[in-house]
């Protein structure tokens, strides 16, 4: 009995300094790792609206969106989630959406979807985002399809699934969101 | 921290305290000798032993189902090496693989053209063989193929042994169908190299070298070892002292004397 | 000599991954860039050097009917620590990893080389063992990352910086980032290793 | 990608066909080239594999939503997982030994090999990972399992007769032929890409 | 006119048969040889011993070697003269072998012993079976089994059916057509006396229905037995019947034959008699009929001698011991380039290393190929296409039994049924690769043969 | 020592049926053409330039590898033509000379001689590499040109989808209201001729059925196979219509596109890689016919023969091993 007592506590020792050690490295490292997740949020939303100095967060609809305002506190632009199918799952895109109701930027980034690589992963490139820019309505879908984006060879799957996503994003914003967030020029003091 | 440490530790402990209780409470014995054994052994997992694999042959080691002698690829050492993780003494000799056959394809006559698997037990399936000698080596090669040292080539339709590669495992000897090819004592030198036990009249018809049963050398040896049976030479390995008298009496010159070719002279040595 | 022979037995001779055929669940899986079988290396040499300093340190007072859960605490800790340091430094890195991180716990070549050598012998031994093991998984890792990549994305790069770019004339070969490539890579690694080592 | 929306047909079919834990996920991979010479032995490592990650997800589902979670010490996950894991499966394997005798020679000599198997390790942290409620992470579980078992019998049956040939170039012989073979057949299974949308 | 499927088995090939060179020559009876070397062995089971010396002079039919042991028959002298020597010669079986060499006295007088016995109807089935013994009577389908053996099952195996096998599958062999077509009479009589020793009434008779005129001649011959011995004498009447033969090799072997005329099956590693069949060549019965009415032990057969290296195929009857140089000549010599000599027929028989073999109480053809035709060695690996296995007529998997044989794995050989091969070549004949596939399983049954024997 | 001509012994049988590897190969590949010949006739020069390249390069891959594995060199046994030629009808007539000869090398190196050569493989060559191509470069391997006249110029001839191509597309718009019916697909009469986008050699139905039915009456290949593949594709896929035509093609479409009907003849009876046992075979035609089916019903690829078969390849090895013959004797063993 007194051997198995002594395993146990052996093994609990070894057991209390790793617990002990494994404590101290979360508590230096999550303070890190929330700071760079909080950063890098900010930075995709800083790269859909370059301008903006500060974002409030709002709840419309059930979904979030994010307001960017700037150095006055004026708001210039609203970014929300899409999340359309697309060949190989679902596509986690965001969309800025100006005052004017035009688009201002498509983010996806490679960790946002899982369409083959070399193929539908295509449609991270700018090349294919940046055709998004300052359309709205009709433009937003494919040239096959009436639009006038021009889809990815060889991964039109993916391509549609996009641009029928941001279209859908966009009819949704502008029946769901106009009117209830107060961009179009008013401004509004933060409290 | 406080809970870390409590729930970690409390782990460790249930563990640490769980797993000696059960390995007292399940505990199966098994042999550290066993291991020792494995250890010991070439590891080449021949076979030649008759188990399967080196661990096989170290199970029966240890459950006494072999002896320490068993491994002919070992030799010498590894007996020893077993005997002392037993504790029993081995008494082991050297042995390596000789060929009984001189009739290669120079030295004599075919009966048919073979036409079937390139494997000399196989070959025999068919009239007992293509030579017209119906004891001589069939000379396809089966013995090199089986050879798990690598002991074995063929030259002029006959194996020729790497006596230095060879440990004596006798798979060849297994695997041929005329026993022309034989594990016996490395230092029995002097080796009537035939397996005729034809009539001299009969052999001299198919083969050139083969031994025709004269007697010669039994009158030339000093120590009594040769005696004629069936018309074949025969040597007491116990008797001769390899001084090669009788090599340059016999006329066919079938009688071979080992150590004055290559291999067997250096190991000697050693 | 014998340090020495420690160190690059796990380089060449006994290369974990296409020899000993040991953690290979990582070597196939984060390898389909250069960058991540890189990544993934450092990540197993700081685990495997630590484990293998700590279990030799501590050895003697190792009870041997326990030693197994405990080397598995120490190794899962520093696997843990290595973790939460990548998630903290480099968030990419840390998404292609993914689960194979804490996986390195059950990495066979750092348990194995705990209980094989590190529970053996004296502590430079086994940091250089360690190291020696750890370099030959690293070598592996980016020679067949690199490969992958190169033929599977037509580019190269290590720590972000990109080596090759065979451009847009080059219509990579996408099987060789999906999971097929890695298999027939790796066994064309092991062929030419033993032809290599056969001369 | 499994989740909890997903009906537990279309979660077996993910885990068997479609992300096949060896020939697409490249897990238990060491097992799976060591222990696959033979079709018997082969089930034996199939039959362990299936009841000791069934085993392990259920007890780490539990300690993580129990203990872990609400003390907020989810960076003990891995330490504590893998210790329960392998105190487990080191009882289960003791026991067996001594009491259930004709089952641990069918399948309990398997056991220690599964210790080190990452899959068992990564079942339980992808369940967790995915947010997969009890009953999702066992049918989850077993149906990776089956996976592996399907992924090695079909791979002990062409080893087998792989063992039949004499002809497979030299450097060849051996694993790289084994590596070849399971690249070839995750180039089929890749057939089963995106199965029902999955 | 094919609406009933006819009698056959599964798998099976069809070879050209090449017995167009022969099957329309009458049987001719050559002339008493100058000298005859008769082997002691001529059967399956333990060699004769001699009970001759060099220099005795014996009479035609006069036992010359005693049988040891029960699976065993005793050698008669097949010519009247003078003992020669007692020494090996060639053997069809490859090697040479013990034979008792007699030179002729030119008289061919039948030895006292020979007696006629009018009265063989009223013979009882043990004194039957001795007779047959006696007469040194083997199969002369090929196996060369003691028949009496084969007359005498354990008393727990009853027996209900006779059957005579007529089927002479082998390419080129003609001798029991033309045997069933010149002397039906014979057959139909021994086949009679079998079945009486056997205490049967249903004999079958099957044919391959390329040989109508045969079936004919057995159906007639059939329908009214000349003197059939059962009809007589108040017991059971017997009933024959002849059955026509799908033509598919190898038709003639045992169980094909037992499966296609009586639809049963020999259980694996099983005899006919477990399934209550006794299987008898034709020209078997034929030597019966020979032995029990006219006291004539066997010492004289039919050899088909044919292929295209003779000139002049034929169907010859001819005394044991004979020298094949002799059936040559009477075949009107070789066309010059030989390449193989065998006996027996092309799917089963053996290769012979020399033109000087002894006719033995099995032989039932030899053939002459010339070079052309002559197979060469040139096998691969196999190609799975699975020819082997669709014609197996046991149903293995010959493919695999190659295999294992080729890595000497005798073991799983074994499991895989190798002992159950019949050797009949249906699979070495049909593959591609050319795989040397019977004598691989040759050489794996030796292995396990072996290995039995040293276990007993 | 004597000059006497010898006798050859060997053991029975002493006859051959006169069949050889070489002569089936060459079976095969006369079957093919006529398929072939189609494929040339559709989509002009450039089918042709791929077909030769495909063979030539097998062919040359197979002499190197066995000079440089120091083995026979057996080119002339048919079995890499016909590699090679299956490869090529498997190609779009427009491949890139690139895709072909990697098509070749993956075929012959890495499907047949790393396992040994002719008869060692466990997998169907020519599908392995066109699998391969398939993942490597889909877009090269999906861009089909609409078939034209005799000698036209291929390069700028129009990229057609396939008729799968267009359902799946429909299907993967993850619309609400899909009906496939409506969608434009060539007739009935059109498939059977092949005029329609595919690759070369799977278009032309009828001509490959012609070469099939060849093989069937030389007896190359059984039933089987070829039967059992196409009943349980027909099966399957009925089933499914009845269930909802909407979303599923009717079972005749199913067997007319695609490459069905050449694979179920010509590449589905590999010998080297389909099971031995006439059982065997139908388990595994039903096997190859299902999974197709199951493919391009509810898979991410619009065809699913080429994974169909590789798939069941991998089954092969446990086939033969659990269906062997019925005996002789054994079913009456202990009755
Ligand atoms: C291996 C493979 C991967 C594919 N991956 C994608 C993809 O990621 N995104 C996509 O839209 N289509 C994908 N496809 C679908 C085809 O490329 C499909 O033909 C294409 O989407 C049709 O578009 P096209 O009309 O531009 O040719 C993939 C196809 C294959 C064979
Ligand atoms: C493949 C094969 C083919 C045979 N063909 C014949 C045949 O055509 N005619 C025949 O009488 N016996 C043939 N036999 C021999 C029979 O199986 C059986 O031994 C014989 O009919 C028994 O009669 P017996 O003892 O009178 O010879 C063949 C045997 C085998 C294995
Ligand atoms: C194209 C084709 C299809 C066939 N289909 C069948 C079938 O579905 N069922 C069947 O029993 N026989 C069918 N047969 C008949 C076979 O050729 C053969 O008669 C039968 O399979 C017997 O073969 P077995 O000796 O292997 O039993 C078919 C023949 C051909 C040429
Ligand atoms: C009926 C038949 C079908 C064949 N089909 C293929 C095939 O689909 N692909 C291929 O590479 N070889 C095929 N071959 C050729 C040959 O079997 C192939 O090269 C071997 O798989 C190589 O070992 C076929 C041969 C035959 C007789
Ligand atoms: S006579 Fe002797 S030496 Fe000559 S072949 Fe025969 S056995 Fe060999
Ligand atoms: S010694 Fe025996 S096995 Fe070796 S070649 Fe001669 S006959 Fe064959
Ligand atoms: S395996 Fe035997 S029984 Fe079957 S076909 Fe071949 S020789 Fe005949
Ligand atoms: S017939 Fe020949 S090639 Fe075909 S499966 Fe049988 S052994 Fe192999
Ligand atoms: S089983 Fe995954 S690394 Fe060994």
């Amino acid at each position: 009995m007194g051997d198995t007592l002594k395993l146990g506590f052996v093994l609990t020792i070894i057991c209390v300094i790793a617990a002990g050690s494994l404590a101290k490295v979360y508590d230096v490292t999550s303070v890190i790792i929330k700071k760079n997740e909080k950063e890098l949020d900010e930075k995709k939303r800083k790269e859909i609206i370059p301008q903006a100095v500060a974002f409030e967060e709002k709840k419309v609809d059930g979904k979030t969106i994010f307001i960017g305002k700037d150095a006055q506190g004026k708001a210039i632009g609203s970014i929300f989630k899409i999340a359309p199918r697309g060949y190989a799952g679902p596509i986690n895109a965001m969309i800025g959406i100006d005052e004017g109701g035009k688009v201002m930027a498509v983010s996806i980034t490679k960790l946002d979807q899982a369409e083959t690589p070399g193929l539908g992963t295509k449609v991270t490139g700018p090349k294919f985002r940046d055709q998004f820019k300052g359309k709205d309505g009709n433009a937003l879908i494919l040239k096959k399809d009436g639009g006038s984006i021009d889809a990815i060879t060889a991964a039109t799957i993916s391509s549609r699934a996009v641009a029928n996503g941001v279209h859908e994003g966009m009819e949704w914003y502008k029946k769901a969101v106009e009117g209830t967030v107060p961009i179009y020029g008013r401004s509004e003091a933060e409290p | 921290m406080l809970f870390a440490i409590i729930s970690l530790g409390g782990l460790g402990f249930v563990l640490g305290a769980g797993l000696s209780i059960a390995s007292k409470k399940f505990a199966v014995e098994i042999d550290p000798r066993e291991e020792a054994v494995l250890k010991a052994l070439p590891g080449a997992n021949c076979g030649a032993c008759g188990f399967p694999g080196c661990g096989g042959f170290a199970a029966a080691i240890v459950r006494g189902d072999a002896p320490v002698t068993g491994c002919t690829a070992g030799g010498v050492n590894t007996a020893k090496a077993l005997g002392a993780i037993m504790g029993v003494e081995a008494e082991v000799v050297k042995k390596v693989a000789r060929v009984y056959c001189k009739g290669g394809d120079k030295e004599t006559t075919k009966k048919f053209l073979y036409a079937g698997i390139p494997n000399c037990r196989a070959a025999t399936l068919i009239a007992g063989g293509d030579k017209t000698c119906p004891f001589g080596c069939v000379g396809l090669g089966t013995c090199a193929v089986v050879c798990p040292f690598d002991a074995i080539r063929m030259e002029n339709g006959l194996p020729v042994v790497d006596e230095e590669k060879c440990p004596g495992c006798g798979k060849c000897e297994k695997a041929c169908p005329k026993y022309t090819i034989r594990v016996v004592p490395a230092d029995s030198k002097v080796v009537v190299t035939c397996n005729s036990t034809d009539k001299g009249a009969a052999v001299k018809k198919y083969c050139s070298t083969g031994c025709i049963g004269c007697g010669i050398c039994v009158k030339a040896c000093p120590k009594q070892a040769i005696t004629m049976e069936n018309s074949l030479a025969f040597i007491n390995f116990e008797k001769c002292d390899n001084c090669g008298l009788c090599v340059a009496k016999c006329p066919t010159k079938n009688i071979i004397n080992y150590l004055e070719t290559g291999p067997s002279h250096r190991e000697e040595a050693a | 000599m014998s340090l020495w022979k420690d160190f690059t037995t796990g380089i060449i001779k006994e290369n974990p991954v296409i020899v000993l055929m040991i953690g290979l669940c990582p070597a196939l899986a984060v390898s389909s860039s250069a960058n991540d079988a890189f990544g993934m290396s450092i990540a197993v040499i700081a685990v495997l050097l630590a484990s293998n300093v700590i279990v030799s340190l501590i050895r003697h007072h190792v009870p041997d009917s326990i030693r197994i859960p405990i080397f598995i605490v120490i190794i899962s800790t520093f696997v843990t620590a290595v973790d939460y340091i990548i998630h903290a430094f480099d968030m990419e890195l840390y998404a292609s990893l993914g689960v194979f991180i804490p996986l390195i716990v059950v990495n066979c070549i750092i348990l194995g080389r705990a209980e094989a050598f590190a529970y053996k012998n004296n502590v430079l031994s086994s940091a250089l063992d360690g190291l020696g093991m750890a370099f030959g998984f690293m070598l592996t890792m980016v020679i067949l990352g690199g490969i992958r990549e190169i033929i599977g994305n037509g580019t190269f790069t290590i720590l972000n910086y990109q080596f090759i770019n065979l451009g847009q004339g080059y219509n990579p070969a996408l099987v060789f980032i999906m999971p097929p490539g890695a298999f027939l890579t790796i066994a064309f690694m092991m062929a030419a290793h033993r032809k290599w080592l056969k001369k | 990608m499994v989740s909890n929306e997903l009906t537990w047909y279309m979660i077996l079919m993910s885990s068997i066909l479609i992300n096949n834990i060896v020939l697409i996920r490249f897990l238990a991979l060491c097992s799976f080239f060591g222990v696959s010479n033979e079709i018997e032995t082969s089930i034996g490592m199939g039959m362990a594999v299936i009841f000791v990650m069934t085993l392990a997800s259920a007890s780490t589902w539990i300690l993580w939503y129990a203990l872990l979670l609400p003390l907020h010490l989810e960076y003990l996950r891995t330490a504590v997982f893998i210790l329960v894991i392998a105190g487990l499966v080191q009882f289960v394997e003791m026991y067996m030994k001594k009491a259930l005798k004709s089952l641990y020679n069918a399948m309990g000599i398997y056991l220690p090999l599964i210790t080190t198997n990452c899959a068992v390790l990564a079942i339980a942290l992808l369940n967790i990972d995915y947010g997969l409620g009890f009953v999702n992470s066992i049918i989850y579980t077993v149906g990776v399992a089956l996976g592996y078992t399907l992924a090695i019998i079909l791979f002990a049956g062409i080893k087998e007769r792989l063992a039949l040939s004499t002809a497979i170039p030299t450097p060849f012989r051996g694993h790289p032929i084994a590596f070849i073979t399971a690249s070839l057949m995750s180039l089929a299974f890749l057939g089963f890409s995106h199965l029902f949308g999955l | 006119m094919h609406l009933l499927k006819r009698k056959g088995f599964k798998g099976g090939v069809h070879p050209p048969d090449g017995k167009e060179l022969s099957n329309a020559k009458a049987v001719v009876t050559l002339p008493v040889p100058e000298k005859v070397k008769i082997p002691l062995s001529q059967h399956i089971g333990a060699p004769a011993e001699p009970l001759v010396k060099v220099g005795d002079t014996v009479k035609k039919g006069q036992k010359i070697g005693e049988a040891q042991g029960y699976i065993s028959v005793p050698i008669h002298a097949s010519i009247s003269g003078k003992v020669t020597a007692l020494a090996s010669f060639p053997h069809p079986a490859g090697k040479s072998l013990p034979s008792i060499q007699i030179e002729s006295d030119g008289l061919d007088e039948w030895s006292g012993d020979v007696k006629e016995n009018p009265n063989y109807k009223n013979l009882l089935p043990d004194e039957i079976k001795s007779i047959i013994q006696g007469a040194g009577i083997v199969g002369m389908g090929g196996a060369a089994f003691p028949t009496h053996v084969k007359l005498s099952p354990p008393a727990n195996k009853k027996i209900d059916t006779l059957i005579i096998n007529g089927a002479e599958c082998e390419p080129y062999i003609t001798a029991d057509h033309r045997l069933m077509l010149e002397e039906p009479d014979r057959v139909i009589e021994g086949a009679s006396i079998i079945a009486r020793a056997l205490s049967v009434s249903n004999i079958l008779i099957g044919i391959e229905d390329n040989k109508p005129d045969a079936i004919r001649a057995m159906t007639d011959a059939a329908k009214n037995p000349p003197n059939s011995p059962l009809s007589k004498g108040g017991e059971v009447g017997i009933s024959i019947k002849v059955v026509s033969l799908k033509v598919m090799y190898p038709q003639g072997g045992e169980k094909q034959l037992i499966k296609a005329v009586s639809g049963r099956e020999v259980p694996s590693g099983g005899l006919p008699m477990d399934i209550g069949s006794v299987v008898h060549n034709v020209a078997t019965a034929a030597a019966v009929y020979d032995a029990v009415r006219f006291g004539r032990p066997l010492i004289e057969r039919i050899v088909t001698i044919s292929g295209s290296g003779v000139n002049n195929p034929g169907n010859f009857k001819v005394r044991s011991g004979t020298s094949s140089l002799k059936l040559i000549e009477a075949a009107g010599g070789l066309k010059s380039d030989i390449g193989k000599v065998i006996s027996g027929g092309p799917m089963m028989g053996t290769a012979q290393h020399t033109l000087d073999i002894p006719v033995t109480k099995g032989m039932s053809g030899l053939l002459f190929l010339p070079q052309n035709q002559v197979e060469s060695f040139a096998s691969q690996a196999c190609i799975r296409c699975g020819r082997c296995v669709a014609v197996c007529p046991m149903g293995l998997l010959p493919n695999m039994l190659g295999i294992y044989a080729e890595l000497d794995r005798f073991d799983q050989a074994e499991k895989a049924n190798l002992m159950d091969c019949i050797e009949c070549g249906s699979c070495a004949y049909v593959c591609p690769s050319k795989r040397p596939l019977v004598h691989l399983i040759r050489y794996a049954k030796a292995d396990v043969m072996a290995r039995r024997k040293k276990a007993a | 020592m004597s000059d006497e001509k010898l006798l050859t012994l060997s053991s029975s049988p002493h006859i051959r049926d006169g069949s050889s590897v070489t002569s089936v190969m060459h079976t095969v590949v006369l079957a093919l053409s006529p398929g072939a010949a189609t494929g040339v006739y559709l989509f002009g020069l450039p089918a042709l330039a791929t077909i030769i390249l495909a063979i030539a390069s097998s062919v040359a891959l197979e002499a190197w590898m066995q000079w440089v594995m120091g083995r026979k060199i057996t080119i002339f046994d048919g079995s890499a033509i016909l590699t090679g030629l299956l490869l090529a009808m498997n190609l779009p007539s427009s491949s890139p000379w690139w895709i072909t000869v990697t098509g070749s090398a993956v075929a012959i190196i890495v499907g047949k001689h790393l396992y040994g050569g002719l008869g060692q493989n466990i997998f169907n060559p020519a599908l392995v590499a066109r699998v391969f191509l398939l993942i490597s470069w889909p877009v090269q391997m999906t861009s089909f040109p609409a078939p034209s006249a005799l000698l036209a110029k291929g390069v700028d001839a129009v990229s057609t989808a396939t008729p799968l191509t267009n359902i799946k597309m429909e299907l993967m718009s993850h619309k609400a209201n899909i009906d496939i019916t409506q969608l434009p697909q060539p007739s009935t009469f059109d498939l059977l001729l092949g005029v329609h986008g595919g690759s070369l050699g799977e278009v032309p139905i009828m001509a490959l059925l012609i070469g099939g039915f060849y093989l069937l009456y030389k007896r190359i290949i059984t039933w089987h196979i070829p039967i059992s593949f196409i009943g349980a594709a027909l099966a399957f896929s009925a089933i499914m219509w009845f269930v909802d035509p909407a979303k599923y093609a009717n079972p005749v479409f199913h067997i007319m596109t695609g490459g069905l009907v050449l694979g179920a003849f010509f590449m589905a009876t590999d010998y080297v890689t389909s099971p031995v046992t006439n059982k065997g075979m139908l388990i595994f035609g039903a096997g190859c016919g299902f999974l197709t089916i199951v493919i391009r019903l509810f898979g991410g690829y619009p065809e699913g023969v080429s994974f169909a078969i590789l798939l069941m390849n991998l089954a092969t090895p446990l086939i033969d091993k659990l269906v062997t013959p019925s005996r002789f004797g054994e079913a009456k063993a202990n009755g």
